[in-house]
């Protein structure tokens, strides 16, 4: 299946765009996709420490589940306020 | 408990914002806290802060913050205006409401979820240096 | 420190009071309290409550309070006001607005000062019962 | 010399007034002013543990002794707010 991954604040500059689209199995974990990910953005890999993962509007850890339908968001620590 | 999130690029207006409080015979306490662009940045001086957001996951987790504050204490109403956008110094980026019985649980709530949101809410900022 | 204290038997607008702050850049935070008259007192339903002050001591109490409170916390300014009278149901009876830089000076001193407050200036209040 | 004494909030009702005029001698303690202030109102001696007392607009303890144009104040626990 096709995932698509959104890259918001400096993370879609590092990248060079503001999203991208990964080829994974169904039930491919997201440590797994975040590999791939960084393979194609290695600045992105250089932070990886302090990124953080939203799968829909959920925050989720590296051994989620990717099913179908899924888009995963990749961001810097949030400011708000 | 009533529930307002709003994420917008129009400016805050505080006082209009406060001045649209509904009222019960049960509040006690209203607090209002509004945090304001200031005009330096880590020690350089800026002109504004440009926010951003992903916005429907931020009205989510701002919603699921606001849930779990009215389970934490006995609140009447929470009302949360974040702008985005280019927020020029000395204006208002956030405004919040809290309303409840008593004043303590209005004052921890509403620290709560400034704390809480600058920990889960992806909104992110961009300082716009002062022109030289 | 900007520092107001008005004690009146006029209503709160606590939005026009919003309105009148005055603005710095070195402000980061803006935290408004508002105690509004509740339904019941001690378990009986009442109308109003009935305030009353020794003025001349409740102003310069509330003078020192707000001065102690400058030197505890860095602070912009502090405004307080205060209704006595008969102040009804869900109408408010205190505002508040402390500014300062950061968000937890202004609302320490916020709740400091109305902790004070309640220990040393003179206002009292008479419930007035709901009309049976 | 004379002090006024004013009863605030429900002390007035228990005095049967708002104020009072006593004569004491210059450097009068507080605590001795009070005494007499007792003996003319004795209800609202029966709540002297609970009464505060200003000279002026200046919290005082017992042992202030009273100067010439001194005013005091009596009343209850305060409750602004």
């Amino acid at each position: 299946m096709t995932v698509e991954v959104t890259f918001w604040s400096y993370f879609a500059d590092l990248a060079g765009t503001g999203s991208g689209k990964f080829e994974v199995p169904v039930g491919t974990p997201v440590d797994e996709l975040l590999r791939s990910v960084y393979r194609s953005h290695p600045r992105l890999g250089a932070l990886r420490n302090s990124t953080l993962v939203a799968v829909g509007v959920e925050y989720q850890g590296g051994s989620y589940l990717l099913q179908p339908g899924d888009s995963v968001s990749l961001f810097p620590p949030v400011q708000g306020g | 408990m009533k529930l307002e999130i709003l994420i917008t690029t129009d400016a805050i207006d505080g006082s209009a914002l406060a001045a649209s409080r509904s009222s019960g015979p049960g509040m006690g306490a209203v607090v209002h806290f509004l945090g304001v662009v200031r005009g330096s940045e880590e020690g350089a001086p800026i002109a504004a802060i440009d926010y951003t957001a992903f916005v429907q996951m931020a009205e989510a987790q701002f919603h699921k913050l606001l849930e779990e504050a009215g389970r934490r204490w006995p609140l009447e109403s929470v009302r949360v205006v974040h702008r985005l956008g280019v927020v020029r110094v000395g204006e208002p980026s956030l405004w919040m409401e809290v309303v409840s019985p008593h004043r303590a649980e209005a004052f921890d709530a509403c620290r709560w979820i400034i704390d809480e949101m600058k920990r889960v809410v992806p909104i992110w900022k961009r300082p716009v240096p002062a022109a030289s």
